[in-house]
């Protein structure tokens, strides 16, 4: 990671001086700094020393303030953080305080080494033998190629079908109508007023239609009666009632 | 194995085209180079991938009698579309037949990929042009056709009266639901 | 030699990347492939070519030891920042990881382009959403990543057994999360 070299620089021209050259841009966040400022003290992540890291950490944060350089919030955050796990460290303990300082300071520890261990995985990654750098495929590979190819699939019927429907579709067609039983209007008026002269009370419409008829001519014969019913009712001969619509249609003649 | 024989070796693999003599001693360094290449030549022979000269320039390339690996094809099957099938049974019942007479037969266009379809299937190849104004090309039936649709010739084709016989030229669905629609509350 | 062997052998040296069993049995032909493998990467051990498997995918490339004829300037196939190295790493060694718990090891927030960087290169890819609150997404390495690195499988990263033992690759508990928080940006 040469290119990182510079935020490593110390003052002082290589004398050894501890101090760091004070520039917040070149850091990753204040775990890192952290970091590198545990690393300064050249021992073992697991034997560091918390409070060493914490005074230091709180005493480069505060040079930076002196010099009015721009400290970021999250620096802050965890320069007042640090502050607090300081002092906790210092008091004598309070068996209330949940999780412990000790128990703070072991976890401040532990991100410190995950940070660190990937940090050093990454390095040995990009150290590897990498393909295109370190080892080569082959430079002209002829290639591969899958080529897809329909298999086209009719049998004889779909054919024979085929041929039929196209026939059947472009004949001349010679429509014939069907003869269907109707009941003509002239004849539904004149069945229904020979009806209501028979039937005194209110009478259904059903009851005007022939008994014994199929069931299409049965419809003709309702279709028709109706509009019978109605050019009756408007020439004054019947009266008509339907309690609700779609209830029963009833007739009754009017009285003279 | 000889540690410039594999510089050679390797040189030859990762190179994107062929290598002299002097563009392999740049890479595997001073070294008999010619010994290595007929090391390695005598040692690929009969491989899958082997190591051939061309004009002076060497390269590895695939086995020349496994080039059929390189290129597979798959063969998917796909149903002929409606469209398609009515154009083939027109073409084998008019053939020779123009498109514009397809069309007309068939009441409705046929759109370019159809024929297209026919010709790659191997069942339609063109059959001339027509003496007639405009000289259409004309479409016919190949052997292939037959073959595919168990036909000993054209003449085996059901004629009319046999699909007629079968059902085959009664009226259309449309008209059938039509009829059912109009009856449609009455018990059957 | 092992016909079946050839067409693996040639099947593999032209493809234009590494093929898994499947694409291998695609164009060399139904066959037992692990037995033409293990027979071809006994038959190139300590030469100029390997064969290496890498994520279930096999590949020819130069023997690593003649890297330096090879390479005429070290340069890095892709150069990655500070911060995409150290995501990179954090994806391959805790994966599936969500960003929450990359940005909770590396104390800091990432940025937008450092994921589409790991993205683009082919070295990382969205893993799903974890069933837990929020439901966040996760990232996880590719078969490429494998590839480019040289590494057979994620067990061969390096120093991965020891950083096991020593719990440093243990899913982060809400405590280390909750740290995160403390000294992130926001403070609620």
């Amino acid at each position: 990671m040469g290119e990182d070299e510079g935020q490593f620089e110390e003052v002082g021209g290589g004398s050894g001086d501890d101090a760091l050259t004070l520039s917040l841009d070149g850091w990753e966040g204040p775990l890192d700094l952290l970091l590198t400022l545990a690393r300064q003290q050249k021992v073992d992540l697991h034997q560091i020393s918390i409070l060493a890291l914490t005074e230091q950490y709180i005493a480069y944060i505060e040079s930076a303030r002196a010099l009015k350089l721009e400290v970021a919030a999250d620096y802050l955050v965890m320069a007042a953080w640090l502050a607090y796990l300081k002092s906790a460290l210092l008091l004598p303990k309070d068996p209330e305080i949940d999780p412990s300082p000790e128990e703070l300071a072991l976890r401040l520890q532990l991100r410190l080494q995950r940070l660190d261990a990937m940090r050093e995985a990454g390095a040995r990654l990009l150290g590897r033998d990498r393909l295109g750098r370190d080892v080569f495929a082959r430079g002209a590979p002829e290639g591969l190629r899958l080529v897809r190819k329909s298999a086209w699939q009719a049998n004889a019927f779909d054919l024979y079908a085929a041929y039929g429907r196209v026939r059947a579709r472009t004949q001349p067609a010679m429509h014939v109508v069907a003869h269907r039983a109707v009941m003509t209007l002239e004849d539904a008026i004149a069945r229904v007023s020979a009806l209501l002269g028979q039937a005194l009370d209110w009478t259904t419409l059903e009851a005007f239609l022939p008994a014994d008829a199929d069931p299409a001519y049965r419809r003709s014969a309702l279709a028709s009666s109706f509009v019978a019913a109605l050019e009756l009712a408007r020439q004054g001969k019947l009266d008509l009632s339907q309690d609700a619509p779609f209830e029963d249609l009833r007739l009754r003649a009017r009285a003279a | 194995m000889d540690d410039y024989v594999r510089s050679v070796e390797a040189a030859l693999f990762a190179a994107n085209g062929p290598l002299s003599l002097d563009d392999i001693a740049l890479y595997a360094g001073e070294g008999d180079v010619a010994a290595a290449l007929a090391s390695l030549a005598d040692h690929y022979a009969g491989r899958g991938i082997e190591l051939v000269e061309r004009g002076g320039r060497w390269h590895f390339q695939t086995a020349p009698d496994l080039a059929h690996l390189l290129r597979r094809e798959r063969e998917e099957p796909r149903r002929l579309s409606r469209a398609a099938t009515e154009t083939l049974a027109i073409i084998a019942y008019h053939e020779p037949v123009s498109r514009a007479e397809i069309e007309a037969i068939r009441g409705v266009q046929i759109s370019r990929g159809t024929l297209d379809v026919l010709m790659e299937a191997g069942w339609v190849r063109t059959a001339g042009r027509r003496e007639s104004p405009g000289r259409p090309l004309t479409y016919a039936t190949t052997a292939d056709f037959l073959t595919h649709f168990n036909l000993g010739s054209r003449r085996d084709l059901p004629g009319i009266d046999d699909l007629k016989a079968a059902g085959l030229l009664d009226p259309l669905d449309e008209e059938a639901l039509q009829l059912q629609l109009e009856s449609g509350e009455d018990e059957d």
